[in-house]
């Protein structure tokens, strides 16, 4: 059950389903307003406060990408990795549990409607938002193709979780599947294919991500889509607490991002 | 006590010997730095039930503000070295207020500047604008004019940049303290008498965290403001002490984030609140507490809040013989 | 970095310029006030493997200390408002001093007092007391002859008392500040200027809290000191500050938990730490900070403490040019 | 599973029962090491961390008395009436969840060699020590009367909880059962009969008990022992922050109590 909390963002869902993925990740599933459902577009992410709410420590919430929605079961589903405090609390709780969840937030992908072939690079839980732009853009009837990368086999995201339409390549580190070596060596081979590029993950992978492309594409094209990762606070662009430094100035990750284009950003 | 069958009155007029007065429907006030520029919240929560909102600090030019990062989390509390990004005085004066002069609630300017001259300025620029109802003046900054230390920490200068603001101004003035003087209350009584129509408080206190694994401040700035209920006690110690000490209304903050801390600072003698960071966690906070305070003041039986203001501070008001 | 396979070295001299000299065996001490005299942890710990510990703040004569009630629990943090109940020295050098002789854990006495001449006079009865291996002197106190102005907050005072405690003993002497200066380095400096041999800081900060019921004070004393996780963002800033500025050693303290907020306090420059608030929770942080700052520093490379000792601090040690 | 934690009062204790009982109140019993359970004496208490352990808020433990404990299944059991912050989170902990636990502490009851007839003068859940108190002392052949208050029926510790040997009369507010008013109320009638009185149960009974026992007794027959309860940090004597104050000077709750002599009180 969703009860919403007399505010337009806010609202508490319970947990109706809880599986592990990617080794020590979880997919949690929450109950959420048709509205909160229906609003979430791919890119977006929502605020779940991460403690016991009599609590005041861990204080602030902690963003996640949406993973999926579901409108007939009116549900949604965030990928997290237990990694500090937060997500430690947010993997532990229990199927009933009940979240205090804040969302959709932030701007959406922008995929241009001429866009027909769409390529995703996707490291560690990076896969969340780019799992559900691909089953939005094949159901659009559009064409993707997923690149992921992760340690080793078990830390991938499992290719049942992606459409069948997806054509999904991976690499691994230590060479236990797919290509062995980091996402971002599979990448020159698909540039001149890809109509947009869209990526999400560590840092590292996108500073790699953005030499190959510049090494490879031909001129600007493809664009690039970097949805990167800011502490935040609000969440809703009051606090301007996780900016992102732009050729437009100091732009919030929350409200403007969390997905740049690659060539805006400035790098430090 | 028993109980009262009428909604009890929070109203509350925060400059009650200014003719052009500060008249809250209700005393919870988001502050300044925690709610942008009143729209940010519009998607969450109904703006205008709030009693006020103040601005972002406002200063004389642009400022890009600090890189990254800019905040940090700390036990029950965060940092922030946002560095008062925001469009500079003119711009804002273009932007903002024209949208505030439709809205029903009063929106309160929030300044900071380096010098009084340009406090001064700014406060000049403002007097007549529409849609801006009061000015609350940020004194936690450096002064450039004495090596960077701050207006706050230092009675004269903190009088100084009152008495030019009120020069300036004939709108609401309400200074807000530093928590980094040695005894605030002498600043708080140093601006009531150069001329403050209240006093809020408190300001954020400096603090700093290492990433142990870079080796590093967490803060491209180094340190930053520590907010939320991690300074609770601070703030009502010395909301009590300011209360006790002025005539003027005091503005209490500092942690907020429920009802019953609220009522702790009316207690200690504050006549309205501010919340910050409770509302970045959850923005549902300003709403509890502007329904939660009628509610727990007709629960306990008092028929307005002005009769639980003070209450547990027996230096205010009129002294017991 | 690498691994190293020796057990890195954790020891430090807290006086190096001292001849009678403090040296730990590891940097992990209880704080004052916290630690009873050594014996109450007995039960829980294993007090021995302590680097030292500091007992409760001692007064030129016995006090019962505040009513109830003294303690209130706060977000993340606790005020207390103990009112420095102790035996008084005479009381206290027969009774704990002999006990301590006996342990190979140094104890380090803290003493409070309301006058410059009261102080000199603890530390010159404490001279030559076996079982005593240095002496904290807790400036945050009021001044009698200042009206009650902490000794703390003027960094003149704060000489006064250090001179004097300085010439009345040859024991180690740390000086331990109070945050409520105004600026904290102008006072650490003024009583390494004067003689002490290491500061420790921070005591807590003053704070209070309010019981909505009995629309009161929850503490007996209006007002009490904040410490644990809470104030740790500023008690990190202030040590990063002084450890910055002075050359004798720096004893951090201020809601440190875990190892990691130990290594926080290292690397801005603290080369020992205290820890009060956390082990009242959990007595076993104390073991756990014995056991895990050396498996720290060895899973990170580092063959000694001091290899870590304000490596977040460009302003620590030479500068680089 | 009892896991001790390198301390010597510190342990981690698994949850095997939750009981509610006393309406909203439950009776939590959880694994204890041998030494914990077998040290533990009547009058005593238990230090429980009551919060994530990951959260620095609800900072301080919060003391139980101990309720019971069972030697040969190695627990021991809590009574925990939900009341603020610590109190809810404890009581919402689930079989198999892990208390971090430190105690026994305190001094117990002070039972003379010589004492055969004891009364229990209980209140709320001052009841918890009493139980311990009723059942060692009717292990040992003597003999008990078991007073007790509350507000109605259902907020009364169940008979059942107690050995059949005892005497147990109540008292409620309501009249729902027993006399109807307060425990105190019942005190007269006993204190010819007690050699001494046992106290425990929220400050107004104590002054109650205080008042009846004044107007009633015959010298200072029996003695009444009061366990107080004050806000504690450390629990073992170190903070001073629960004294209580008495003619033989501020002592602490801790360490010297929870029990008082009532005529060794100084009452505010
Ligand atoms: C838009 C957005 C979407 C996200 N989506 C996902 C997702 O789908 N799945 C997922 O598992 N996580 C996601 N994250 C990350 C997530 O919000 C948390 O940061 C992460 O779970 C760690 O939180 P924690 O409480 O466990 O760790 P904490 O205890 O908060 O963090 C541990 C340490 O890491 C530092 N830290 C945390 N985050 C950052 C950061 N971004 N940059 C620098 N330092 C940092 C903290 O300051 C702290 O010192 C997303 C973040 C953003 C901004
Ligand atoms: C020796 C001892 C034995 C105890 N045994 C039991 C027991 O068997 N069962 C049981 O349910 N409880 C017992 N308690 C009480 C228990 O420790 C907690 O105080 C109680 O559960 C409330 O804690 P909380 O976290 O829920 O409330 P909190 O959130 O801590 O308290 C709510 C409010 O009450 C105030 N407060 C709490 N305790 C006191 C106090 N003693 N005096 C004045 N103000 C106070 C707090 O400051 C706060 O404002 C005992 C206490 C002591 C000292
Ligand atoms: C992110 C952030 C930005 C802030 N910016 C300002 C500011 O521009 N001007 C100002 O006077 N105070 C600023 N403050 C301080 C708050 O207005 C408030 O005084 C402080 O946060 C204490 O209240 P709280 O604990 O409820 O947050 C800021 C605080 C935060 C957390
Ligand atoms: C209950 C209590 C009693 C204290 N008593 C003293 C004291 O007697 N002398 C002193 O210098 N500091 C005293 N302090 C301050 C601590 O030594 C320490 O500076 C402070 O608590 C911050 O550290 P923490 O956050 O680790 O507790 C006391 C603190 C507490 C909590
Ligand atoms: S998190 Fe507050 S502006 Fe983005
Ligand atoms: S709780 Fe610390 S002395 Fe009793």
């Amino acid at each position: 059950m969703a009860t919403e909390l007399g505010t337009k963002l806010e609202f508490m869902g319970e947990i109706v389903r809880v599986e592990p993925v990617m080794g020590d990740s979880v997919l949690t599933t929450f109950v959420a307003p048709d509205w909160a459902v229906r609003a979430a577009e791919p890119g977006q992410f929502v605020q779940i406060l991460s403690r016991d709410p009599q609590s005041t420590d861990p204080l602030l919430r902690r963003p996640y990408s949406v993973y999926r929605t579901d409108i007939s079961a009116g549900t949604m589903t965030v990928l997290v990795r237990p990694y500090g405090r937060g997500s430690a609390w947010l993997c532990e709780q229990p199927l009933g549990a009940v979240l205090d969840v804040m969302g959709p937030l932030g701007s959406p992908f922008a995929v241009r409607p001429r866009t027909e072939r769409l390529l995703m690079v996707a490291g560690g839980v990076g896969a969340a938002p780019l799992l559900m732009l691909s089953e939005v853009a094949v159901r659009a009837g559009k064409q993707v193709t997923y690149l992921m990368g992760a340690q080793d086999a078990g830390t991938l995201l499992p290719a049942s979780e992606l459409p069948e339409e997806v054509e999904y390549v991976v690499a691994t580190i230590d060479g236990s599947m797919g290509h062995t070596g980091f996402v971002t060596d599979l990448v020159p081979a698909y540039l001149g294919w890809a109509d947009q590029v869209f990526s999400c993950g560590p840092e590292p992978m996108f500073r790699s991500l953005r030499d190959v492309v510049h090494r490879h594409r031909l001129g600007d094209r493809p664009d690039v889509q970097m949805a990167v990762e800011r502490p935040m606070a609000c969440g809703i662009g009051a606090c301007l607490g996780c900016v992102v430094e732009t050729r437009r100035g100091m732009r919030t990750a929350c409200v403007d991002g969390p997905a740049f284009d690659m060539d805006e950003l400035i790098w430090g | 006590m028993g109980m009262t069958s009428t909604v009890p009155d929070v109203s509350v007029d925060l400059a009650p010997s200014n003719p052009r007065e500060l008249v809250l429907r209700n005393p919870v006030i988001p502050a300044s730095g925690c709610f942008g520029y009143g729209q940010e919240f519009a998607g969450a929560i109904d703006v205008q039930r709030l009693g006020a909102f103040v601005s972002k600090g406002i200063t004389p030019e642009f400022r890009s503000g600090n890189p990254m990062l800019r905040i940090a989390e700390t036990p029950s509390g965060m940092l922030n070295a946002i560095g008062l990004q925001n469009p500079g005085i003119s711009r804002f004066i273009r932007k903002y207020p024209p949208m505030w002069a439709t809205w029903e609630v009063p929106a309160i300017v929030n300044i900071s500047a380096e010098s009084v001259e340009d406090y001064e300025m700014m406060a000049r620029r403002l007097d007549d604008v529409s849609g801006v109802a009061a000015i609350e003046v940020n004194i936690s900054c450096p002064n450039i004019n004495a090596g960077g230390f701050c207006f706050g920490w230092d009675a004269r200068m903190s009088a100084d940049v009152t008495r030019a603001v009120r020069r300036a101004t004939t709108l609401p003035v309400i200074v807000k303290l530093s928590p980094g003087a040695v005894d605030v209350v002498e600043i708080a009584q140093a601006v009531e008498d150069a001329g403050a129509d209240a006093v809020s408080l408190i300001n954020t206190l400096v603090g700093m965290a290492i990433d142990v694994r870079k080796r590093a401040p967490v803060l491209a700035n180094v340190t930053g403001g520590l907010s939320g209920p991690a300074v609770r006690p601070v703030a009502l110690r010395m909301v009590w002490q300011v209360a006790g000490a002025v005539s003027i209304p005091v503005i209490g903050m500092g942690g907020i984030s429920c009802v019953e801390d609220a009522i702790q600072f009316f207690m200690a003698g504050a006549s309205a609140i501010q919340v910050g960071t409770a509302a970045f966690a959850q923005p549902k906070v300003l709403m509890e507490l502007v329904d939660g305070i009628p509610a727990w003041l007709a629960a306990n039986g008092y028929a307005r809040l002005s009769d639980i203001v003070g209450v547990a501070n027996p230096r205010y008001g009129t002294e017991p013989d």
